[in-house]
Order: structure tokens, then C-alpha cells, then sequence
């Protein structure tokens, strides 16, 4: 398997483009694959309506996540490490008590 | 002649002053004899008590009477008397040439006070009444003075002031119930208070009681107490405390039987007394150092007991405050026989004196335990069950009216303030462990004297109905 | 005295009462250690197998006091000598006579001096405590009540710890005071009625005013013992310098007899007292229970941690003796014993800590469960029970109480709710750091696991835990004829109380 | 076949009960008979259904075994999760972790099968406690405080229920669990449910979950991961279904889960968010409460159950071999654990709903349950999670874990290899499973409570999952950079304030911050910072308030006792004239007595 991989990324671009084709298929196939089974006008009548969809929600997501993260979570990550050592719950109001 | 015999305890113990008169005539004198004979006619005298403890007579013109009422009483006496003589048999701070006379008048005092409850008759009472307060006086001195600072003479100057100043008041007061009735004998005076005029006749009454209130202690004929206690040596300080009460509370019953009438005024008084006995004793033991001291409140407390028992002003009462008296006197007897023991040269004791002394001497530590956790009113001992009855019968007597409620309610609270010092004694004999204080010797016969006070306080406490009911009988023969 | 079912033939009760006694009479005489240690456990031992045929004679059907002896003791003041057990105290006199051969098992090692005069101690606390539950006349429950002083203010002041002396005197003068008007209001009572005979007190026609006097004089006494928030310090002080089996007999038996004395003596005697003042113990109990939690989530005492907790403990009890109803009642005395057991091998569980590292220090005894699995095995099980963990017997406790709380008034039970959430904070804290502890245990390899004694002791009580969590329907079967029989009593009581209103309109 | 009722629980516990003496060669079969036992139990069971086990309880009837289509599929799963999960774990040999372990299944399955409030919240009391104890046995600072919160939050959640129990009890009189009028709740509904929820990590009740897995033994997370959440689901499905309140609810959780997934640094966290927002589908399925949304939630349970757990199975190996758990100290492990990689892998397109793997046959089915009941908002924020799903679990997890950048320091490269033969089979199992009911589906809706007239494969569904999954992974792989954790961290915060928006973010910053530390914060102090705080106020005030007045007492009295003594001097003329001072008193009362 791994060499499977290493011949893989040898050849990165050919991978990339046969990906990007089987995306157009995809799409193409979508056009008229019937679509009794959708719920809601707008999957019916906007072409392509999924890929955008997917394409639009995933971007959002990661551009979200990202300032969201960036806007201080990131930072806190370690905090969390610190924190979970520092007030460590119990023992350490159990040790200060202690000492109380 | 078999009524003469009625008074065989009296006649026994006056052979006894009647020897140690002698004996302290003739020079060199073996001291162990001295001791056996005093000890032997101790218990003697108490046999001749049992023996003539159901005998019944009038004599000396009716003014000396043998009943139930004064045999009790004579019993106690020589069986108080025979314990001090056991646990004072080596009078340790008693200079030795003068140890027969201290057993003479050891005697006399002792054959006073059994006059005295068998006399029905003022002067009677009077003549022996003093006769026993005299030797006593004589007894305070008689301790060597070991530091040189004289305190036992300091002691018997202040016996004998005090002492003559209540005598006088009783003086006073039979006087005015001679002058009210026109007898002096009891029986008559009785019947003649009935109709005498009243504020005089109950003022006389207590004038008379006053002279008693001094002999148990009572506030505020209290002030004696804690100086002689500590001047007079450990022995004498045991019977002072002791047997005198018998005594003193024997004449007491005896007096209130006449107060008739009018006598409201009367048990305000006792009460107020009574309160301020035990409250005074109570709190002044609570800081004290020195045992003797310390035990004299507490009995100036418990005579603020026995006082409830006079203020119901019947039988039963009465009979409970002979049943808490005997059994006050037991529980004394039995811490003074702890400490003669434990002072080596009869030195006072401080309380601290006592530390280790369940190492030292179990029994005695033992003994002295049940002693003060006797007199502290924790059942099932004597002390409780007084307590109890004594609380139970003044309720009774009040109907539940709200003076006597509060009465008996401050009583119950004069019990929790007393724990403490009791308490403490304990603790120090119990839970400090003092290697550098040396161990105690004790002699067998003390021992087995101690352990059956042990047991007679258990049992006193445990079953008090046979002798609650002799106690009531006695009672009802001079009512 | 029809309410007796007299007993002839072998006087059990009496047996039971005196045959300790009488076993440290005989240790006055002969006070070998080793024989003092194994007559002892004799004696003790004796007495749980004989006192079992309690329960196998016990009549369920009945609520009247079994077993009963009755003789005249100081006719005078028509005082006798009765004793008796009915479904309330039977429990609570199994509970003492089976624990007390632990205690002694507990102090096998623990006490090494003076063992005879402790066996003695200890032999005359069973006597005093089982009187003290069986007794039926007023003046011997009295005499039993004060006499248990003794032994135990030995126990503290002679074998407890550093501070003995203050805390012996302490419990001393504090139960006594508390007790000192309990003897007026018993005066007063016979006076009342002419008998010292407790069931004759009861359900008598006395004055509110007189009834609430009579109330405040036993809840005194009984609130001191139990002991109800704020009359409690006394518990904290004597529990940490008793000695082991000194702590195992307070929580497990003493305090039962506060509660016990509401029981018995403030419900039926003085039951419009009660009507008018529960609404007050209620909240005092309340206020108990979280107290309790919370101070003791703040020791690092081992002992006063659990002694503040029994003082949690204790206001469920009182919570459920006032919430007056089926679940509250038998909730509570099935939580008294419950107590007992947890709390009391709980105390054994710190005391053999103690005899390995001499200190009942929270932060000493971090992290032992490396080395003594099998004593954190137990350990763990005694503090879930103690936090009422389901499967426990003090779940079935609480529960029921609860229960009855919500009945009465949903807002108590409420407020009671957070005092479990305290428990178990404080309990598991307790467990973490001994189990686990912290980063900076101290170096505990010098300890030895559990030996076959103390296992053989801390069994039978995890065996109890578990029963009752289980299987708690035999003891409630054993109890519930009298407290049903109590509260008819009380009902009873109230619609005649209203009616007499009525008719005074 | 046996057609009496036997409890599965009671098999574990005293399997439980019986290893620490089970020692030596015979420990391994053991483990592995003991679980057999259990689903053998399970599923004989499941040929019967109604009431069993049923036990009169002072005055209330227990039901240990109540059976229907609902609860026989819960068990089911469990039962097989039970087995792989001590699969995987064969290998360690502290007992305490199976005790534990076993006992925490013991309660779930106890819970889904009892049919009342008393024995479920014992069970349920139980499942919390012995969880616990999978924490605590990672050993550690961290684990030990964590596995302290954990229990704390538990029981506050356990009190909460009983509460509403009790209040339930004193309401209906009775303790038998079933649905609850969710149309006019009472406060005892909102109780339960809340104390439900919180198991189910019900956002804002969740903060618990991610602290708590994060920190577990590296098998302990595997039981972790299936048994505590859906036995919740369970519960609220049997209790709730239709509860509206539960829908939006349920849809935050999974949009909730999805941020926090994308952002995390640590794989099991990641994996812990996510089982967050993939609950939250089932939660937002009971809230709908159709047949359907039913089936769909108890499908995608079943589902969840396998990929997780083969997930958790995945990084535990990880963190087993390596010791380490984040992105940013691991990567490109492809080559040294290549097992590891293909049953992750698989794990990864279950859960991202690929054709033919679990989580497609499940997931649509919620989703088009929301759609027939016109949620379209819901459903349309569902797919949306379902992206996002893909997002950090199809691509992010596996390339930054397996491909991708390679941050391995010297040892963890070194240490890096595939894990020993049980845990390999026991993720071969959970991947054949996922694979199973991806691809044959009608095994998983033969089981589900209600008849299925569900046909996830047909064209337009199967376009539309590509689509969704291409196009996000063309997303990914365009702006893959911003996800990559650490470069150019700095530079891109500049570049966000010289857009000026730096106002914007300090207050996105805050909130947010707050949001989602918050409820951290409170579950870490809960009942120990103030708690503690207040509880040695009141042990101070207990010895120097209430203990001083005591003391003081006894102190004043014994004072007053040194001033009485003071009377005594000795002095015979002080003492004359007190007596005289008192006769005199004593004169004066008694004229006043006489002229009263």
C-alpha cells in the first residue's frame, strides 16, 4: 500500500486531473439523473444546485472555523494545558486546603 | 433495766472517752494500741448501735427519747464515725502525745451527737448540741503545725466565733418559743406553737434553725467552711464533714415539725437559702485548688439540696433528705478516705496532687471516682437517686406551682454547673500519667473499708426503697 | 400495662442488659490484656447470638412492646422496673449488640494500654446503651441515658488523642447540661400522671403550653445527642480524639439515641408540640444537612470529616421522624441504621489508617490505594453507600425520606436535594485522595494491606450495606407495625384536636 | 434458543465480579467469552417481547427487562460494541480497566432495558460511576481532575433526574417510563429531560464530553464513545419523541460540533466533537419524533456506534504506539501504520455518509425525515453539518494524521507502527460492520422499531452525496492552508486588524471565547473553587461562631465562679458583715412580706 501511495504522489498532477474529471462527470450525470426523489424547488430547478452547495458549505465552514479559531481559540488551546494543570479540580483545592 | 440498755451505743462510746481519758494520763505509750483500741471501740459502739437499733424508751423525764427516728440516726453516727477512725487510724498530722485526747474528744463529739438526736428537750438539745460542737473546736488545733504558719489555730479561732454566734442565735430563738409556750419540751412546744402569735413563733423557729443551718452549712451560716476545712487536719476535716451533719439535719426535721401554722414566710426562706446555698457552693468550688476546700462547697451545695427535702414539709420529704444526707455522708466519707490515703504527712492536697493516681493506687482512684462521680448526681449512684427523689417530691409538694418550678429547675442546673469540678478531679486521678509521683501504700483494711463505701453508694442508688421506707418510718414515729 | 406483652420465662431483655456487666465485673478481678481482649469478644459475642432471638421471636403483627418485664422497683414514687421493645427500638438494639464485638475486634492492636479498663469501658457502654432502647420507664431510661456518660468519657479522656482532655469534658458537660432539663420535664410529666411508665404518658390530654415545655425540654436533650445543627460541636471534638472503637460506637449507636428519643418520647407525649413545632425541626434539619456538607467538604481531618458528615447524616433522620408520614418515619429509622453501619466502618476504615500511619490526615494518607487495594476496595464501597449510592442501604434511606419530604412540601425536599450533591462531592474528594491522591503523594510503600482481623471486622458491615441497599424489605417488615400504629396515633390525635376546635366555635 | 428473559447486565457483573481471580493463559478467553455470553443473552432476549424481570419493590413495581423493537436494537449494538471494545482492549492486563469497563456496559444495557425510573437511574448512576473509573485509570494529574469534573457533573445530572422523578412520582403516582405528554410539559418533563440531556451532551450541557474523552485510557474512550451518549438517546426517544424544543436543540449540537471539530489540534477531541454534532442529528431526529426520524435516529445510533468506535479505535492505536494525539506532533504515519491507516480511512467515509459506507444509510434518513415534516431549516442546517462532517472527519483527520505535513519528533517516528493483533482485528471487525451496513442496509432497518419504507440508493441521492463530498473536498484542497494548524498564525491576525475589523473580532472574541470556555469553566469549578470557598467559611464559623458562644458559656460561668470565691476572703469581719448585710435583707424582706 504504501508503494501504491509513493507511485500515487509521484505522479501528483495526473491524480489531481483525473480527480477534477470525475468531478465534471459527477456534475454532467447530475444534469439528468431524475430527480423525483428531491424535496425542494431549489434542487429541482437550479442546475448543479449540490455541488455548489457542497462547494459553498464546506468553504463557509473553514472560513468560519477559521477566524472563529483565530480569533483567540487557537491561542487557547494551551490555555486548556495549563488550565487542566492549574485548576486541576480537586487536587488542587484538596492540597490548598491542606495548607489551610 | 432492759431500757437502760436502749442506750447501750451512748454508753458504750462513753467507756471509750472514759479509757482515753486514762490513757492519756499514763506516760509512754505504745501508738499502735492507742490506734486498735480506738479503731476496736469504733466498731464496737456501731455494734452496740445495731444491736439497740429497734429498741424503743423515754428517758431522763421524757426529756431523752429512743426511737426508730434516733436510732437511724445513732447508727450512721457510729458507722460514720468507725470509717473515720479506719481511714484515720494513723493520724498522720496529729502530733503523737496528744493523740489520745484527739481520740477523746473524737469520742466526745461523737457522743454528743448521739445525744443530741435522741434529746426531745431544749436544753437537752442544747447541752449536747455543744458538747459535740466543744470537742470539735478542741479537734480543729490539735494539728501539728507543720509549716508554721498556724493555720489550725487561725481555723479554731473562727470555729469557735462563728460557733458561739449561732449558738446565740438558737439561744435567742429558744428562749422566745420558751417564752411562746411556756415548755421546753418538744412535744409540748408542738402543740403550744398552734395557737402562739404568729410572727414571733415562726421568727423563733427560724432563730432555731439558724443554729443548725451553721452546723450543715447552709448560706449563709456557710463561712466557716472552706477555712476550717483546710486548717483543720484531714481526719478532723473528714468528720466535720461529715457526721456533725447527721446531726445537724436530725435537729432540723425535728424543729420544722414544729413550725405549724402560718408557714409560708418559712419556705420562702428555705428556699432562698436553698438557691443561694447551692448556687454560692457550686460556683466558689468551681475555681478552687485545694480539695478539702473544693469538697467544703460542694457540701455547702448539697446542704441546699437537703433543704428542698425540709421545704415539702412532709414525710416523705423529710425521709428523702434522711436518705440524702446518709448517703451524702457515705460519698464523703469515701473521697476524705481517698485523700488521708493518698497525703503522705496529711499535708493538704491540691487537686494536682492526685495526678496518675489510677497508677499510683487503682483501687483509690477507683474509689474516689465513684465518690465524686456520686456526688455529682450521675446515676445510678446515691447521689442521683437523692437528687432525683429530693427534685421529684418538692414538684410534688408545690403542686406544680411555678415557684417551685423554677426552684427545682435552678437545683438541676446547679447539677451541671457541679460536674465540672467534680469532673476535673477525675481527670487529673485518670488521664494524666505522672511517673515522678511516687506510688501510694495503702493498708488492706482501708481497701475493703473503701470498696464497701463503693458498693453501699452503688447500692443505695441502685435500690433505694427499703431504705426510703425505714427512712419514713423513722420520720412518721416523731410526727 | 396492657400495652405490654410480658415475657415469661428467661428474662432475655434483662439478660441482655446485665450479662455485660456482669462480664466486666468478672475483668475487675482478673485483668490479664490477653484475657481481657478474648473475654471481652467473648462476652460481646454472647450477647449478638442471644439478642438475635430477638428477631426470630419478634411478632410482626403486633405494635405492642414485646418481650416485657415488669417489677416494682421504688414504690414510693411508683417507679419500676420495665423493659420492652417494640418495632422501633428492636432494630436499633440489634444494630448495638451485633457492633460492639467489631469494636472490640477494632481495638485488638489499636489499644495497647490499660486494655482491661477499656474492655470494662466498653462492656458497660453496651449495657448502658442497650437500657437505654429498652427501657420503658422513664426514671430507668433516665438512669441508663446519664450512666452511659461515664464509660464513655473514659473512652475519650483516658485512650483519645491530643486534645482529649477538652474534648472528653466538653461532651460531658454539653450531653449533660442538655439532659438536665430532661429530667424536670420528666418530674413534671409523672406528676401529671401519677407513673413513670412511658406508654402511660402517651397520648394524654395535656395543655399546648405544658406540651411545648415538655417538647422544648426533650428537644434539648435529644438535638444535643443526635446532634442537630447548632448544637453539634460538640460531635467534631469528641470524634476526632475518641479512639476508634470510641468513634464507632458514637456515630453508630449514641447519636440513635436522640433520634430514637423523638421517637419514642416527643411524637406520642407531646404530639401537638410536635404538630406546631415540626415546621421548625424541619428547617432546622434542612439546615443541618447542608451544613453538614459543607463544612465537611472543607476538613482535611479524616475523622472530622465524616464526623461533620454524620451530622449531614442525622438531619436526614430528623428530617424524616418530622416530615410525620409513612415513608418519612421509616425512612428515617431505616436511616439510622444505615448510619450506623456506614458511618461506624467508615470510622474503622480511618482508625486502621491511623494504626499505619498514626495520623488522620487527608494529605498523609494520599494514595494508598497503590498499596492496600484491598482496604480502598472497602474504603470505596462505605463512601458510595455514605453518598446513598443506589445499590446501598443509604440510598433506600434517603430515597424513602426524600420521598415523605416531597409529600409533606416540596420545597424541603428541594432544599435537601443539594446535601446529596454535597455528600458525594465530599465523599469522593475523601476517596480520590486516598485511592489516587495527587501528584505529591507522600512514599506510602511502608504500608501493609489489611489483615485477616480487620477484613474479618469491615466484612459484615459491607454485607449489611448491601442487604439493606438490596433487600431492605425484612427490616422494614420489622418496624412497620409500629409505625403504622404510630401515625394512626398521630391522625387520630389531629381530627380530635380539630373536632374539639370545632366544638369550641 | 431460550425463550426466558436473562439479563445481560447480570452476566457482565458477575463476570466482573469473578476476573481478578481469573489469572494467567486463562485471562485472555475469558475476557473475550464473558461479552459472547452477553450478546448471546442479548439476542436471545430479542426474540421475546414485553415485560420481564418485573420485582415489587416496597411499594413500587421495577421492570429490569422490558423489551420491544426500540430497546432490543439499542442492546443489540451494545452488545456487539461490548465485544469489540474488550477485543481491542484483550491485550491490557489491569483487570480493574474490564471491571470497570464491563460494569459501565452492565449499566447501559440495565438502563435501556428497565422499564422504570428506579431501576434506570440506579443503572444510570451505575454507567456514570464505572465511566469514571475509565477515566481515572489513564492515571495522571490531568485524567484524575478530569474524571473528578466528570463524576461531579454526573451526579449534579443524576440529582437532577431524580428529582424530576421524584416529582414525577408525586405528580403521576407512579414509576413507570414511558413517553411523556411532551405537548403540555410539566417542570418534572423539563427535569428529566435535562438530566437525560445532559448525558447526551445536549448543548450547553456538553462541555463534559470532549474534556472527559479526551482525557480517558486509550481503550477506555472506545466504550466511552458508544455507550453514554446513546444510552441518552435512548432514553429521550423513549421519553421525549416529538419533543419540538429537542430539534433546535439537536441542530446546533451538530452545526456546535462541527466548528470546534474543524479547529481542533488534538484527534480525540476532534473525534469527541464530533460525536457531539453527529448526536446532535439523532437528538434533532427524536425532536421530530415521525416513524421515520425515529428509525433514522435509532439507525444512525447503530452506525455511530461502529464508526466511532472504529475511529476511537484508530487514534487510540495511535496514541497507544505514539503516546501523542495531536496533529501537530504527528503526521504522515501512512507508511509506518499502514492497518491503522485503512481502518481509520474506512472509519472516516462511514461517518462522512460515503455511498456504500454506514453513516449514508442512516443520516438521510433524519435528513429526509426533517424535509417530510417541512423542517426545511433544520434540514438544510443538517446537510450543511453533514459538509462540514466531511470536512474535519473525511479529509482534515486523515490527512493532517496520515499524509500531509510530517511533525513526528525522532522517538514518535520511531514508535510509530501498527498495534498488536487484537486491536487490528478488533478494528477489522468494526470496519467490516461499517462497510456491511453501508452497503447492505436492509440488515440495519430489519432491526429498526418501525417498519422501513426508506431506499437510500437510488441515483439522485447517490449524485447528490458525490457532489456534496467532491465538491467539498475541491473546498478543502483549495484552501487546505487555512486549516493547517500553527504558520502563519501572527501574520494572518494582522492582516485581520489592518482590515480594520479588529473592533469586530475583540467582540466576536469575547463572546466567543466565553462561549465556549464558559461552560468549561463552570463544570471545572462546579462544587470546588466557591464550593470550597463557602464550605471553609462554614467549618471556620462552626469552631469560632457556634463552638465559641459553647465555650464562652462555660467560661463566663466559671468566671462568675472566681468572683463568688472572692466572697469567701477569710477575713472574719468581711464575713460578719455579709451575714449581718444578709440577715438585715432578709428582715427587710419579711416586713415586706408581712405587709403584702
Amino acid at each position: 500500500m504504501n508503494k501504491l501511495i509513493d507511485y500515487l504522489s509521484e505522479r501528483l498532477t495526473i491524480v489531481i486531473w483525473t480527480c477534477y474529471g470525475f468531478l465534471v462527470f459527477i456534475m454532467a450525470y447530475s444534469l439528468y439523473v431524475d430527480k423525483s426523489h428531491a424535496h425542494t424547488w431549489v434542487e429541482q430547478n437550479i442546475p448543479f444546485f449540490w455541488s455548489v452547495f457542497g462547494f459553498a458549505a464546506a468553504a463557509a465552514i473553514i472560513v468560519i472555523a477559521y477566524w472563529f479559531g483565530h480569533s483567540g481559540i487557537m491561542v487557547k488551546e494551551d490555555y486548556y494545558e495549563q488550565d487542566s494543570s492549574s485548576s486541576c479540580g480537586c487536587s488542587k483545592t484538596q492540597s490548598s486546603s491542606e495548607h489551610a | 433495766m432492759e431500757n437502760h440498755m436502749a442506750i447501750l451505743p451512748e454508753l458504750s462510746i462513753l467507756t471509750g472517752v472514759a479509757a482515753f481519758f486514762v490513757l492519756s494520763l499514763c506516760k509512754q505509750l505504745d501508738f499502735n494500741q492507742v490506734k486498735n483500741t480506738a479503731v476496736s471501740i469504733g466498731f464496737i459502739t456501731f455494734i452496740a448501735a445495731l444491736i439497740s437499733l429497734r429498741d424503743e424508751a423515754t428517758l431522763f423525764f421524757g426529756s431523752y427519747e429512743i426511737d426508730l427516728y434516733s436510732q437511724i440516726f445513732k447508727l450512721m453516727i457510729c458507722f460514720g464515725l468507725s470509717i473515720v477512725l479506719v481511714f484515720g487510724q494513723n493520724l498522720k498530722d496529729i502530733d503523737e502525745s496528744v493523740r489520745p485526747e484527739y481520740y477523746m474528744f473524737l469520742f466526745l463529739s461523737a457522743l454528743g451527737l448521739m445525744m443530741l438526736v435522741s434529746s426531745v428537750e431544749l436544753i437537752a438539745i442544747f447541752v449536747s448540741l455543744e458538747l459535740s460542737s466543744f470537742a470539735i473546736y478542741l479537734l480543729v488545733p490539735m494539728r501539728s503545725d507543720q509549716k508554721g504558719l498556724r493555720i489550725q489555730m487561725e481555723a479554731g479561732i473562727k470555729y469557735i466565733l462563728f460557733g458561739v454566734m449561732a449558738t446565740g442565735f438558737m439561744l435567742f430563738g429558744m428562749s422566745y418559743i420558751f417564752g411562746l409556750t411556756g415548755s421546753t419540751y418538744l412535744a409540748e412546744i408542738m402543740t403550744g406553737l398552734q395557737t402562739a402569735p404568729q410572727p414571733a413563733a415562726i421568727f423563733a423557729v427560724i432563730m432555731v434553725l439558724a443554729g443548725f443551718f451553721f452546723k450543715l452549712a447552709v448560706f449563709p451560716m456557710h463561712f466557716w467552711v472552706p477555712d476550717i476545712y483546710e486548717g483543720a487536719s484531714n481526719e478532723t476535716t473528714g468528720f466535720i464533714a461529715t457526721i456533725p451533719k447527721l446531726g445537724a439535719v436530725a435537729l432540723l426535721i425535728r424543729i420544722m415539725t414544729l413550725a405549724t401554722g402560718e408557714t409560708q414566710f418559712l419556705i420562702y426562706l428555705l428556699m432562698v437559702l436553698a438557691v443561694s446555698s447551692m448556687f454560692y457552693g457550686n460556683l466558689s468550688a468551681l475555681v478552687q485548688k485545694d480539695v478539702k476546700r473544693m469538697l467544703g462547697f460542694s457540701g455547702i451545695a448539697h446542704a441546699g439540696f437537703i433543704l428542698l427535702g425540709l421545704i415539702t414539709m412532709n414525710v416523705s420529704g423529710y425521709s428523702t433528705a434522711i436518705y440524702y444526707i446518709s448517703g451524702y455522708v457515705i460519698m464523703n466519707l469515701a473521697c476524705f478516705l481517698v485523700l488521708c490515703s493518698v497525703s503522705r504527712e496529711g499535708e493538704n492536697l491540691a487537686i494536682e496532687d492526685l495526678k496518675g493516681l489510677h497508677k499510683r493506687q487503682p483501687v483509690l482512684a477507683f474509689i474516689l471516682a465513684v465518690g465524686l462521680f456520686a456526688l455529682a448526681g450521675i446515676p445510678p449512684f446515691v447521689g442521683f437517686m437523692g437528687k432525683f427523689m429530693l427534685l421529684t417530691l418538692t414538684l410534688q409538694a408545690g403542686a406544680m406551682s411555678k415557684i417551685y418550678l423554677i426552684l427545682i429547675i435552678l437545683a438541676a442546673i446547679n447539677t451541671g454547673i457541679a460536674i465540672y469540678y467534680y469532673l476535673s478531679v477525675v481527670r487529673v486521678a485518670y488521664t494524666t500519667d505522672q511517673e515522678n509521683y511516687p506510688d501510694v501504700l495503702v493498708d488492706g483494711l482501708t481497701k475493703t473499708v473503701g470498696m464497701a463505701l463503693v458498693l453501699l453508694i452503688i447500692l443505695m442508688g441502685a435500690l433505694p426503697s427499703k431504705l426510703v421506707a425505714i427512712a419514713d418510718a423513722a420520720v412518721k414515729t416523731i410526727m | 400495662m396492657d400495652s405490654l406483652i410480658i415475657n415469661e420465662g428467661f428474662p432475655l431483655l434483662s439478660f441482655l442488659i446485665f450479662f455485660p456487666l456482669a462480664g466486666a465485673v468478672v475483668m475487675l478481678f482478673f485483668n490479664g490484656e490477653s484475657f481481657a481482649r478474648w473475654w471481652t469478644l467473648f462476652i460481646t459475642t454472647i450477647t449478638a447470638i442471644i439478642s438475635i432471638k430477638l428477631v426470630t421471636g419478634f411478632d410482626l403483627s403486633t405494635h405492642k412492646y414485646q418481650f416485657a418485664e415488669a417489677h416494682n422497683w421504688i414504690p414510693q414514687l411508683n417507679i419500676s422496673y420495665i423493659l420492652g421493645v417494640d418495632g422501633i427500638s428492636i432494630l436499633l438494639v440489634m444494630l448495638t449488640t451485633i457492633i460492639m464485638p467489631f469494636c472490640v475486634t477494632a481495638s485488638w492492636k489499636y489499644i495497647s494500654t490499660r486494655v482491661a479498663q477499656f474492655m470494662i469501658c466498653i462492656l458497660i457502654m453496651e449495657t448502658a446503651m442497650l437500657g437505654v432502647f429498652m427501657a420503658l420507664d422513664f426514671v430507668l431510661f433516665y438512669v441508663m441515658w446519664e450512666f452511659m456518660l461515664i464509660p464513655m468519657y473514659m473512652l475519650i479522656a483516658v485512650w483519645g488523642g491530643p486534645r482529649k482532655i477538652y474534648a472528653s469534658i466538653k461532651f460531658f458537660l454539653y450531653t449533660l447540661v442538655g439532659s438536665i432539663l430532661l429530667l424536670v420535664a420528666i418530674i413534671a410529666l409523672y406528676l401529671k400522671n401519677g407513673s413513670f411508665f412511658i406508654p402511660d404518658m402517651m397520648w394524654q390530654s395535656y395543655s399546648l403550653t405544658f406540651q411545648i415545655y415538655v417538647f422544648l425540654a426533650f428537644f434539648l436533650a435529644f438535638a444535643i445527642k443526635v446532634p442537630m445543627f447548632p448544637f453539634h460541636t460538640w460531635l467534631p471534638a469528641a470524634h476526632v480524639e475518641a479512639p476508634t472503637a470510641g468513634s464507632v460506637i458514637l456515630a453508630s449507636v449514641l447519636l440513635k439515641m436522640g433520634t430514637y428519643g423523638f421517637l419514642r418520647f416527643c411524637l406520642p407525649i407531646t404530639p401537638d408540640a410536635t404538630f406546631a413545632l415540626a415546621p421548625y425541626v424541619l428547617w432546622l434539619s434542612i439546615a443541618a444537612i447542608l451544613y453538614g456538607g459543607f463544612t465537611a467538604l472543607a476538613q482535611h481531618d479524616m475523622k472530622k470529616l465524616i464526623a461533620y458528615s454524620s451530622v449531614g447524616h442525622m438531619g436526614f433522620v430528623t428530617l424524616g421522624i418530622f416530615v410525620l408520614n409513612m415513608q418519612g418515619l421509616e425512612g428515617a429509622i431505616i436511616q439510622m441504621i444505615n448510619h450506623g453501619v456506614t458511618t461506624g466502618a467508615l470510622f474503622l476504615c480511618v482508625g486502621m489508617l491511623y494504626e499505619r500511619t498514626h495520623s488522620r490526615e487527608l494529605s498523609v494518607a494520599a494514595g494508598v490505594g497503590k498499596y492496600m487495594p484491598w482496604y480502598v476496595t472497602f474504603l470505596a464501597f462505605f463512601s458510595l453507600s455514605s453518598f446513598g449510592f443506589p445499590g446501598t442501604n443509604s440510598f433506600i434511606g434517603e430515597f424513602l425520606i426524600l420521598v415523605g419530604t416531597f409529600e409533606a412540601n416540596i420545597w424541603l425536599a428541594l432544599a435537601a436535594i443539594p446535601g446529596a450533591v454535597l455528600a458525594a462531592a465530599y465523599m469522593l474528594r475523601l476517596l480520590q485522595k486516598v485511592v489516587w491522591g495527587g501528584t505529591n503523594n507522600p512514599d506510602q510503600s511502608y504500608l501493609a494491606d489489611l489483615g485477616f482481623r480487620e477484613i474479618f471486622t469491615l466484612t459484615p458491615f459491607l454485607l449489611f450495606v448491601f442487604w439493606i441497599g438490596l433487600h431492605p424489605q425484612p427490616f422494614i417488615d420489622l418496624m412497620h407495625t409500629s409505625v403504622v400504629h404510630l401515625l394512626d396515633q398521630l391522625t387520630n390525635w389531629q381530627q380530635q384536636q380539630n373536632i374539639a376546635l370545632l366544638t369550641l366555635r | 434458543m431460550f425463550t426466558s428473559f436473562i439479563h445481560p447486565a447480570l452476566i457482565l457483573i458477575i463476570g466482573a465480579l469473578i476476573l481478578p481471580f481469573i489469572r494467567g493463559p486463562l485471562r485472555k478467553p475469558y475476557l473475550f467469552i464473558i461479552p459472547i455470553l452477553t450478546f448471546a443473552a442479548v439476542v436471545s432476549n430479542s426474540s421475546l417481547s414485553g415485560q420481564f424481570g418485573t420485582y415489587q419493590f416496597m411499594d413500587w413495581q421495577l421492570v429490569f427487562g422490558r423489551i420491544d423493537r426500540l430497546s432490543n436494537i439499542f442492546v443489540f449494538i451494545m452488545g456487539l460494541m461490548a465485544i469489540i471494545g474488550t477485543l481491542y482492549g484483550l491485550h491490557v492486563d489491569n483487570a480493574k480497566e474490564h471491571i470497570a469497563a464491563w460494569f459501565y456496559v452492565a449499566g447501559s444495557l440495565g438502563t435501556i432495558y428497565s422499564g422504570d425510573y428506579l431501576s434506570l437511574f440506579l443503572f444510570w448512576e451505575m454507567m456514570a460511576l464505572a465511566s469514571t473509573f475509565l477515566i481515572w485509570f489513564r492515571r495522571g494529574k490531568r485524567s484524575n481532575a478530569a474524571g473528578y469534573r466528570y463524576l461531579i457533573i454526573h451526579t449534579i445530572g443524576g440529582v437532577i433526574l431524580l428529582a424530576g422523578i421524584m416529582l414525577r412520582y408525586q405528580v403521576v403516582g407512579d414509576i413507570e417510563f414511558n413517553l411523556m405528554d411532551v405537548k403540555n410539559p410539566e417542570l418534572y418533563t423539563w427535569l428529566i429531560m435535562i438530566g437525560f440531556g445532559l448525558n447526551a451532551a445536549v448543548v450547553p450541557l456538553h462541555s463534559w464530553l470532549p474534556d472527559a474523552y479526551s482525557s480517558a485510557s486509550f481503550n477506555g474512550s472506545v466504550f466511552l464513545c458508544a455507550f453514554t451518549t446513546k444510552t441518552a438517546v435512548y432514553t429521550l426517544a423513549r421519553g421525549f419523541a416529538g419533543f419540538d424544543i429537542l430539534i433546535l436543540l439537536g441542530v446546533i449540537m451538530a452545526l456546535y460540533g462541527v466548528i470546534y471539530a474543524v479547529m481542533e489540534n488534538d484527534i480525540r477531541k476532534l473525534l469527541a466533537w464530533s460525536i457531539v454534532s453527529q448526536v446532535g442529528y439523532m437528538v434533532a431526529a427524536v425532536g421530530i419524533g415521525t416513524e421515520l426520524a425515529i428509525n433514522g435516529a435509532s439507525a444512525h445510533a447503530v452506525a455511530h456506534i461502529l464508526y466511532k468506535g472504529l475511529l476511537f479505535m484508530g487514534t487510540g492505536s495511535v496514541l497507544y504506539m505514539t503516546g501523542k494525539t495531536k496533529f501537530t506532533e504527528l503526521g504522515g504515519l501512512y507508511s509506518k501504520m499502514p492497518a491503522t491507516v485503512i481502518f481509520t480511512v474506512i472509519g472516516c467515509l462511514s461517518i462522512s455518509a460515503a455511498p456504500f459506507f454506514a453513516a449514508f444509510v442512516s443520516k438521510s434518513m433524519i435528513i429526509s425525515a426533517a424535509f417530510e415534516t417541512h423542517l426545511n431549516w433544520a434540514a438544510w442546517l443538517l446537510m450543511f453539518g453533514a459538509t462540514g462532517t466531511f470536512m474535519y472527519n473525511g479529509l482534515k483527520l486523515p490527512y493532517f494524521l496520515f499524509f500531509g505535513k510530517n511533525n513526528c519528533s525522532r522517538e514518535t517516528w520511531e514508535k510509530a507502527a501498527d498495534p498488536t493483533w487484537n486491536m487490528q482485528m478488533a478494528m477489522a471487525a468494526g470496519a467490516f460492520l461499517c462497510i456491511l451496513v453501508g452497503s447492505v442496509p436492509s440488515l440495519l432497518y430489519a432491526l429498526l422499531p418501525y417498519p422501513v419504507h426508506f431506499h437510500p440508493y437510488n441515483g439522485y441521492h447517490i449524485a447528490e452525496t458525490f457532489q456534496l463530498l467532491g465538491f467539498a473536498a475541491l473546498a478543502f484542497f483549495f484552501l487546505k492552508k487555512y486549516l493547517v494548524p500553527e504558520d502563519k498564525l501572527c501574520l494572518d491576525m494582522d492582516w485581520l486588524y489592518r482590515r480594520g475589523g479588529s473592533l469586530f473580532v475583540w467582540v466576536a472574541k469575547h463572546p466567543l471565547q466565553w462561549f465556549d470556555t464558559a461552560w468549561g469553566e463552570a463544570y471545572r469549578v462546579v462544587g470546588l473553587g466557591p464550593l470550597m470557598i463557602i464550605s471553609r467559611f462554614w467549618s471556620w464559623f462552626d469552631w469560632h461562631g457556634i463552638d465559641g458562644v459553647v465555650d464562652g458559656i462555660a467560661r463566663c460561668v466559671r468566671a462568675i465562679g472566681g468572683r463568688v470565691r472572692t466572697l469567701q476572703s477569710g477575713q472574719i469581719q468581711y464575713t460578719i458583715y455579709y451575714a449581718a448585710s444578709f440577715t438585715a435583707l432578709l428582715l427587710i424582706a419579711y416586713v415586706l412580706f408581712q405587709l403584702s
